[in-house]
């Protein structure tokens, strides 16, 4: 095994495993196939599994997720990538009304189990139409599991319960993180749907992050810890199910809250962690709760500016020395 | 291509069509019973009867298999019925009780019984167009000969999922079918006023390199060998077709609409070409007495009856329903 | 003047004192013309404009908010509809990725004055896919401002604001208030946006509400004070611009904060307001902060189930009982 | 119909044939610009180069009038410069400069120049054909007789938006005109392996009624009186037609894409026509000297190459710009 192997290329992986112990499992995308998807996430299935089990389709995002959405129903498991994130918005019928809802409205008569892929988040330049962190949009939405990675291992271990879970799941995979390099996944590496990962322990505050934000977090962490400043970095690593326990636990030692996170300030999942501490919590708080989050603007192209809307390691840093301060 | 498929390319004969005839009356009944329980305030939210709408359904579903699958609108008890739900089981879901199709979850709009293929009613225009087409895909790669069936409205042409799908579809040669129940009116407003083709559906399907055909849809006999050669064809591995229907709505769009936008005249016309007399004219043709036609129609009047009084005895939908059923695992938690 | 006027009708008579005013407010939606509305909102307002001002379009939610951008950029002032607020889903892209950002990523070159009138919520036995109240949709996207009157008075003053406003307004009719009544709005009554109500003022809690709730809430502080709870209601009519302050000020009073949203609890706007409040007004509260919101499930059909699922007066009495307790 | 428009019609002339020539010369050099900054870093991001697509901006800018609407892809450089923008604004917005079109929060997928009608490009394939079709709702509500345009790939037949835009302007009789640049390819699939038809566009026009036309999109005369004609229609209140131009990308789809997947031998085929020999070719048959068309291009260089030096020194966009322009205001406050 590679020692280190690229959060891209854990997808291919992800997905290759699943393929292979599933039979039921297919992919359906734009430039997908041959291309090996516009990302390179895809690279290598078509060959190894064959046009049938990994198609290309028109750009269609409707038909892609409703298509993917019928033969869920019907004893198929389907992956579906939407290319940029910012894309769910052509298919969000799809995603708000159709796939959440149809087990519920029939009495559970159906069952959805099939994975929408897709590529998120900014920091690359791509400006308003194609940076959009938009975890939250899924969040707002009853029905769906919603799984995004911060590492390769993870891709790997968040995949495999995806596509084996028998709800739908949106699984974000973060632009940003494409090239960024971790340890491979071990064999049959399944992580659990809902479970947060303290990936560094602290005592002074309680820093939760999600995808292109734990790198952000972590390295906010170790600079506070030149400052003596320690603290605990939760990977969220799902919103939904929220693994709150986590949050409420660690809580008890730091007593001080900072969520750090890409989508938007107005709207954002943050804002649902904060008032479920605000209430449940409240005990535990010695400090005000700090968010932060993207910019309530639309994404700008410039890197110079896009920098000012994105959270960065500097805001975590100045929030937190602040919290401590309080 | 199956033995079934090939037989059903045929045309019916006289006790095939008195058996499509009750079912006819059946989903009649049904409505007009919806119908009367949601004016008494039985029935709540609301309602998009599918009276007029009966030879579309009957005849579309005699012509699949029973594995097949079928995908609806809101405007779907005709289909619930003729793909063998039963009359009780939909009015009880209208009347929110715990013996409906859905628990009392899904209301008129969202009948389904996916037990017998009747894989739901979609309450988004166009929604299920594509969802029939990954059915298909599905039955393609798990190798099993099935055939899907969205049913839709005129309306459904104008938005973009449906070309979305009929194009998927056409590329992918998918066994699946559309059929449009062309009532000339979307809510309220006639579908001429605001599609630039006279067929809506059909005249779209050249769009996709598919065949498009108009059709009778308030003769059972010509929906019935019009669906069995498309889904013959489709079977086999031809493609999917576009089937326009046409057919006329006996009550207005939904809930109390009295439906005083459609001229007098127009009305009238299409009333005297209800799916049921122009079946019965048929039976008729066919030998079946006038007796026999009656005793068909006792008996639904009889099934319905029944179905309403039970479902008006049956237990309320309870409400600890509400928080089950969002996941497969019969729950609704989304946090620890 | 009527003595009383119906949510319903205010709405058409907002959107004829606004046509009236300026000929440059144009209509579109499906059957809005001669049928006056699915919801009868639009009654009259064909016959006294003629039909190139009011339109009915076919089912094609893309079309009708893209061509209503695309005449917002070009001089007119379009007023669209979208029948049932779910079916914004069907046309997402245009106000997550297009109606917000176009004056952003072309450097403010070009304005999109328009309003998007839906009716949004539940409570009437519609079931999951015609019941939903999101708001909380359009909350997620910066760029849209969003109008959600409680009263036919606030209709009408927030319609005109959303017409004269230059930014796109989403505005959001609540389904279940069309029925109620309340004092016609004066002449020439415009409100100001971001500028929330404070509809019952009290010492002891304050209710933050919106739309169908602020009702919800007032019937809950009045059974509330037969306790000698004194509850201050305050109804935010607009989610953009948020009105933080006068929230914060009531606060500065009450010391407990409770919100009511319809939308469902994960993804809500309370989330986002909640985590204002436990950031800024950190030190004005006594008490863990409440947020009754919808059911995180699809809306089921069955009124047992619906009611189960949307906050009731009998939760916010609940909730501030123990509450004040604290 | 006004003068302008009716003169347009007719071909065009020696002398104006050499100045769209220039303005071909110009895209491409400032594409080549583009293409090398991007490879040099100074680009960041991504572009999509509109090399090779040139003769369609060029021809149909040239038969509109001043004040009617164009909306573009992201591939959107060529439709810039044709409505007048210079390279400079737009190589400095590529390159993230204060000077930039869009003041560096547009980027290459969203130039724009609204004063000269040049009303946006944009990202998301299919979002811009309503809003031209609005755009053109517009001028007949405030009877301007202005035309609005709506530019598109191959690929954004297949989406939804594309047939909800053909089907109201349809209805409505707008005057808007759809353009289809068709490359043959998407990103690296080829249309024709996920379209069910063959001229993806102009296949599609009959479903909504529409006249579909296709044409050599490498000819800027082609395009030109095509264009003229179908404009000078719309105007005059005969609706909206459908264009399909052939055409192909000398780049690949976008950032550092080899294009590999293009057979040699269709790309050998199509450099062969590169639109600018074919200008080229129409004007030496036009008595046009070769020392001219040398001319032509020259100075379309020179422009560049100043263009490229201006952009370079340009100040960078400002960071505080970051929080301007989401409201009509200026500002960016969301809260009180
Ligand atoms: C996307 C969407 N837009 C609008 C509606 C509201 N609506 C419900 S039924 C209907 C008319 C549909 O007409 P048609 O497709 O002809 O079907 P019919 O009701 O005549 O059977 C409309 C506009 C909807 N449900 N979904
Ligand atoms: C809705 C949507 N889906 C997918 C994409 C990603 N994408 C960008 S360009 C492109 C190919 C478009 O092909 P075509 O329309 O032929 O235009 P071309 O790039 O060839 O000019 C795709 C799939 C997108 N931008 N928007
Ligand atoms: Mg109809
Ligand atoms: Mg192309």
């Amino acid at each position: 095994m590679a020692d280190v192997i690229t959060y891209r290329d854990a997808v291919a992986d992800g997905i290759a495993r699943e393929m292979r112990r599933d039979p039921s499992v297919v992919c359906i995308g734009e430039d997908i196939g041959a291309a090996g998807g516009v990302f390179k996430t895809t690279v290598g299935l078509l060959d190894e599994f064959g046009p049938e089990r990994v198609r290309d389709t028109p750009i269609s995002e409707q038909a892609i997720v409703g298509a993917a959405m019928g033969a869920a129903m019907t004893g198929v498991r389907p992956i579906a990538e939407i290319m940029f994130s910012d894309f769910l918005a052509c298919c969000w019928d799809y995603l708000a009304n159709e796939i959440p809802k149809v087990r519920y409205m029939t009495g559970g008569q159906v069952t959805v189990p099939l994975v929408i892929r897709t590529a998120n988040g900014g920091g690359l330049g791509f400006g308003a139409q194609h940076s959009q962190a938009v975890e939250n949009w899924a969040f707002a939405v009853p029905g769906l599991k919603i799984a995004a990675p911060s590492t390769p291992a993870d891709v790997v271990g968040l995949m495999a319960a995806a596509v084996r879970s028998d709800d739908p799941v949106v699984f974000f995979e973060h632009k940003g993180l494409f090239a960024s390099k971790g340890e491979p996944a071990p064999p049959d590496h399944v992580l659990e749907f809902g479970q947060a990962g303290i990936v560094r322990e602290g005592t002074d505050v309680t820093v939760v992050a999600l995808a292109s934000t734990v790198a952000t977090a972590l390295a906010a962490a170790d600079r506070l810890a030149e400052k003596d400043i320690s603290a605990e970095v939760i990977d969220l690593r799902c919103l939904i199910p929220l693994d709150v326990r986590t949050v409420l636990t660690s809580l008890e030692r730091t007593s001080r809250l900072v969520v750090v996170e890409e989508n938007p300030y107005q709207g954002g999942w943050g804002g649902t962690l904060v008032s479920i501490v605000a209430d449940e919590g409240f005990d535990l708080l010695d400090a005000p709760v700090k968010r932060i989050a993207g910019a309530c603007v639309p994404l700008p192209f410039a890197d110079a500016l896009e920098d000012r809307v994105i959270p960065t390691a500097d805001a975590i840093v100045d929030q937190i020395r602040t919290l401590v301060a309080y | 291509m199956t033995e079934a498929s090939v037989r059903r390319v045929e045309s019916l004969g006289a006790s095939e069509l008195l058996a499509l005839y009750e079912q006819m009356c059946l989903i009649r009944r049904t409505e007009q019973a919806a119908h009367d329980l949601f004016m008494s305030g039985m029935v709540k939210g609301t309602t998009h009867l599918a009276a007029g709408h009966e030879a579309i359904a009957v005849g579309a579903s005699a012509a699949l298999r029973p594995d097949d699958y079928v995908f609806a609108t809101y405007r779907g008890h005709h289909h619930a019925i003729a793909r063998g739900a039963t009359p009780e089981e939909c009015l009880a879901e209208l009347m929110s009780k715990a013996t409906g199709l859905c628990r009392g979850k899904g209301g008129s709009m969202h009948l389904t019984k996916a037990s017998t293929g009747m894989l739901g009613s979609y309450a988004i225009v166009g929604s299920h167009l594509p969802m029939a087409t990954g059915a298909a895909w599905s039955a393609r790669l798990r190798k099993t000969e099935q055939v899907a069936v969205a049913f839709f409205g005129d309306g459904a042409t104008n938005i973009g999922a449906f070309h979305e799908a009929l194009n998927l579809a056409a590329v992918w040669r998918l066994p699946v079918l559309f059929v449009c129940e062309n009532n000339f009116y979307m809510e309220y407003t006639p579908i001429a006023e605001v599609t630039a083709v006279p067929n809506p559906a059909a005249d779209r399907a050249a769009a996709h390199g598919l065949p498009g055909i108009v059709i009778d849809g308030n003769d059972v006999a010509e929906v019935h060998d019009t669906v069995a050669r498309a889904a013959a064809q489709a079977r086999s591995g031809d493609g999917p077709t576009v089937i326009e229907a046409r057919t006329y709505r006996h009550f207005g769009h939904s809930r109390t609409d009295p439906a005083k936008y459609r001229p007098a005249d127009e009305v009238e016309r299409w009333m005297a070409r209800d799916p049921l007399s122009v079946a019965r004219q048929r039976l008729e043709s066919l030998g079946v007495s006038a007796d026999e036609l009656q005793q068909a129609d006792a008996h639904a009047a009889g099934v319905v009856e029944a179905a309403v009084d039970a479902a008006k005895n049956a237990p309320e939908a309870d409400p600890a329903e509400a928080f089950t059923d969002v996941w497969a695992d019969g729950g609704s938690t989304w946090r620890t």
